[in-house]
């Protein structure tokens, strides 16, 4: 375990905050670590950016860790344990859904689709306004679809609303998502009878990170999301039983 | 690499060492798939253990340190679990049972039993829970005896194997008090330590639980070791575990006496495809020294 | 890096351990020309022994795996080296004894005291002497309160170490015992298992001992958890052993409790240079923290 | 440790054998292997040749160990561990000075110069004819100088004996000395006043061969004859009170 201490904090809006390191690897898209906060817990964050050797991620307060980490400042040091797992492919002519928090390991994907001059689409979600993340960078580099629950910013909606309508539109040929897991049910349902080929990164309690505790392991494939994830695609996802429904907690006992 | 077992036939003398990959149905059967002999599940206990907060692993240029604490879903889950597998997959599965008292180790072996497991595999060394449950069972000859016992009456037909850990008073003693107690078999080893690692800059013990077992190829000497002296002194199987990432290993294990050889940490170390490699492996072996089965040199390093 | 422990001066928190170089004054002379602190003499009891035949000392990809079996001259011969030592250095030198039965450890202190070594080091807890004299004193509380205090008696104003190892009934509880009874510090710890490691290919174990303790990196988190829990449980200094090899590993040890660090293994590993690698690095740590010494940090992971 | 079955056994005469293993190393001239004989003990010993891929280790047989060793069969597995230790430098116009079994590491020696190109003559003496063992080797690569304590080849003599005149008719630049330790006393007797540099390849009781158990340790120098000899040269023999005298058995008494 190594741990570092954080360069920056930037603060999007109220409890939601992005934290920087010195860049010490080098992640793909969709690749995560483990951030230790010392004497507290340890955790999964994807990386939203690597840039001007800084590692980004991007924490929205949540429970009792997010809190937490919400009081580090600058000059602290945090445990980094990565980079882990198996990131997404590059494909042209993509689609980002990004749901809330889910909008980080997407900005990191549209940072590489950018630098490779490959076209893609974004269309983002949140509960409001100031959780719309990265904003300005996605529209920077993209056409952008926005949503909010509360209609602060973009449409009133959630993404899903006009999804086929945007796939037909921007002539779509590949999908990517991140964000609640109730997102990736609704997106499935409606994309998979097009036969538009997509990845989903995804989440489930996590305790090694380094694929033997079995704590991730997805219900029937036995895919481990730590290490054959966090991004599966649409033929990881056929023998997926559990999306949507109950999965595992910290005991291992579905709930 | 057929391998026969007490009453069990095996694909492979290679068996998934308890608490690696071993929470659900799914994962079991995915080692399994990749060439693994038996599986052993998670080991559990009458309910739910949320085990200790991360970080509960932590790699360390030698192998592991853990403290998962024994987290499981209680006794009931589990079970659900073997079912399940039991129904997609041929290969034996080993029901890993503990207890915080020496009768909770009769009432879970009572739930372990209705789903039939191939064997039970009675965990009284693990060194994470020390100082919540005091000195494990596993050091403590008497109690060793009594959870034998206790186990094995409910076990019925079902073989019971008793893993223990290098500490305490002697691992070729413990296993002795076992087999006079009825066990069919030995497991050996369980992590050894515990020990500690301490980042330098924050200052603090890495595992939230400051202490935690070590695994993998640090140990692999302790538990050949351990597995060599069990060999000498009792005339039940062994399961031998500990510090085991490549075919020269396994070798290595068998050599010393286990009739099974059983893998944790490799899988972090070499992925799942670590049984594929060892089972080549073991292969190669028997054939340059023209031994039909790996019986023809088990304990050959007497 | 001055350092002070107990009533001595050191040049440097750093020893050498127990049973490397330490045969002889010429070469724990160039340890000291090498910036270590202080050096402690191969064990010795009172009549010469010729300890276990080769291989006796076998590196491993993780540690070293050794039997010397206590090989030394005898306490008579063992005094002149120290005699000889201190004519030509300044640095402490720590005589390290030991006994096969409780008296014996008394006479050879008696002897040892006619050198006035800086220290004496009691060696309770050497793994691979334990079939012959059966369990190591070290794992029987009343055995190492007998032998603490009967050395303690003979020592007079010589500071009086026990060293102890991991195994038995818990090393913060056998440091509680040797505190009650008089010693003046801990040396945590000795070697680890016993191990063994198999020759594939000959199918023998490769110690002509069979078994033997190991050392070196392999052991770190063990020795670290050893001396963090020694330290919550006495007040009097440890000199913490095991493992360490690079200067990250020696703060860890200070972190965890310890008041000087020894090494042994780690001189295979770095060479002899080793200690001025690690005394550099211990010092650009202090710098780094703006600590004075290493009493700023003692502890300090507690 | 690691395993290898003997390829070849060549015997010199009574109880002098070389026995060859498959080269997996490349060791300098003086540098030695710990010798592990399963179920017995292991000791060290120079290498004596490495030639079409195989690694030569020559024995005398003398006590218990190489006595074993001399029952030995090809195919049978014996351990090997190094190379250990410094080895010779390679200077011109030298003499090699091996008594008895000594001549075993010369010869490494010899075969190094010789590809190199490099001039040196050959001094070497033992008991008798079969223990002057490469002689024709030598003979074909340099100028040589025998002697037998029986007279049965060459001189009968020591190969002390006319030692300054050979220095000075071959015009010695250099001297190299393998062989019991008296002869080490003697030659250093005769050469000390000429200020020739010489380097004695020297044997001690040994344990690890890696420099941590002390065994090997030369009085007062401090010096480890496994890693830092078992070549030493006249600066480093400087420091050395115990060339000739008592050294350390098994226990580490002097006798
Ligand atoms: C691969 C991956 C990437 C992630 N990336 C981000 C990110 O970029 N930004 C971000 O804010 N969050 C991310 N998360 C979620 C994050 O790990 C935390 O779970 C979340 O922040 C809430 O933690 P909490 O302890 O504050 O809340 P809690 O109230 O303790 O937990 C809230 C929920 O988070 C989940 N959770 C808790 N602990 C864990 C754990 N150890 N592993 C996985 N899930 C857990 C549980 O489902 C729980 O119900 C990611 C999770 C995974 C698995
Ligand atoms: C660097 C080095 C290179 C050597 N090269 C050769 C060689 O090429 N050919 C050869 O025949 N012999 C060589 N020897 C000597 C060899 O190691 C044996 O000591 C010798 O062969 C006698 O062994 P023994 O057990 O048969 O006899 P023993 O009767 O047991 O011993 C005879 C004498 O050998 C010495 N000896 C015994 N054990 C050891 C040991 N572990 N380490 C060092 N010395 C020991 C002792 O001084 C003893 O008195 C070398 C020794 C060293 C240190
Ligand atoms: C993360 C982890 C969790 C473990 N959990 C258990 C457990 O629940 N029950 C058990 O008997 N052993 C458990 N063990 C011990 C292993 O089964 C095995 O005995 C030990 O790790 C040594 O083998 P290895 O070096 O191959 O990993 C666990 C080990 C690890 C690394
Ligand atoms: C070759 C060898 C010989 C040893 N001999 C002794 C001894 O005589 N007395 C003793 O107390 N410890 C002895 N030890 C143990 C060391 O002093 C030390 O406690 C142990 O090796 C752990 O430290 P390390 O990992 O730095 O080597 C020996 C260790 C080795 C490797
Ligand atoms: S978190 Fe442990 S296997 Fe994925
Ligand atoms: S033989 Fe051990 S130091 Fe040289």
């Amino acid at each position: 375990m190594q741990t570092f201490p954080i360069q920056k904090i930037v603060e999007h809006g109220p409890g939601v905050k992005s934290f920087y390191f010195e860049q010490t690897f080098e992640a793909l898209p969709g690749q995560f670590v483990n951030l230790w906060i010392p004497g507290v817990d340890e955790k999964p964050f994807s990386i939203s950016c690597e840039q001007n050797g800084l590692t980004e991620i991007s924490v929205k307060a949540y429970g009792p860790f997010t809190q937490e980490l919400m009081k580090k400042k600058v000059g602290e040091r945090l445990g980094l344990r990565g980079p882990f797992g198996h990131g997404f492919s590059l494909k042209e002519n993509s689609l980002l859904i990004g749901g809330g928090i889910g909008i980080a390991p997407l900005r990191r994907l549209a940072q590489e689709l950018s630098d490779l001059g490959m076209r893609f689409v974004s269309l983002l979600g949140a509960a409001t306004e100031h959780e719309l993340i990265f904003k300005s960078h996605f529209q920077e580099i993209s056409t952008c679809y926005f949503y909010t629950d509360d209609g602060s910013f973009g449409e009133k909606g959630l993404v899903t609303e006009h999804l086929l309508q945007i796939i037909q539109d921007e002539k779509i040929e590949y999908i990517y998502a991140a964000g609640p897991e109730i997102m990736f049910v609704k997106v499935k349902e409606l994309i998979d009878p097009l036969s538009i080929p997509y990845e989903f990164c995804m989440e489930r309690y996590m305790k090694c990170g380094i694929g033997i505790c079995g704590q991730c392991v997805l219900d029937d494939s036995g895919v481990r999301l730590c290490v054959e994830g966090p991004v599966l695609n649409q033929d990881d996802l056929k023998g997926v039983t559990e999306l949507g429904k109950v999965h595992r907690n910290a005991t291992g006992r579905r709930e | 690499m057929k391998t026969n077992f007490l009453n069990l036939q095996l694909n492979s003398p290679l068996v998934l060492a308890s608490g690696i990959l071993g929470l659900t149905a799914s994962s079991m059967k995915r080692v399994v798939d990749n060439s693994c002999g038996a599986v052993t599940t998670k080991s559990f206990n009458l309910e739910a253990r949320k085990g200790h907060p991360n970080p509960s692993i932590v790699p360390f240029e030698h192998g592991l340190l853990n403290a998962v604490g024994l987290s499981n879903p209680g006794a009931e889950e589990a079970i659900k679990e073997i079912e399940r597998f039991k129904q997609v997959s041929d290969a034996p599965v080993f029901a890993s049972i503990f207890g915080r008292t020496i009768d909770e180790y009769g009432k879970v072996a009572e739930i372990a039993v209705k789903a039939k497991p191939h064997l039970i595999e009675v965990n009284v060394s693990c060194p994470n829970v020390r100082s919540e449950f005091g000195t494990p069972f596993g050091d403590v000859p008497e109690d060793t005896a009594a959870i034998t016992r206790l186990v094995k009456q409910v076990a019925g037909d079902i073989p019971v194997s008793i893993k223990l850990g290098p500490h305490g008073p002697g691992i070729a003693r413990m296993a002795k008090v076992c087999e006079e107690n009825g066990a069919d078999a030995i497991t050996a080893i369980n992590t050894v330590g515990p020990g500690m690692l301490i980042d330098i800059n924050v200052q603090k013990p890495v595992l939230s639980n400051k202490t935690g077992g070590v695994s993998g190829p640090a140990i692999l000497p302790i538990a050949v070791k351990s597995v060599y002296e069990v060999y000498k002194n009792v005339s039940i199987p062994i399961i031998g575990t500990g510090g085991v990432t490549h075919w020269q290993d396994a070798v290595q294990m068998i050599l010393a006496g286990a009739s099974l050889v059983s893998l944790g940490t490799a899988v972090y170390y070499e992925g799942i495809d670590v049984f594929n490699k060892i089972n080549m492996g073991i292969q190669t072996y028997l054939e340059k020294f023209g031994y039909e089965s790996i019986e023809d040199f088990r304990g050959g390093a007497h």
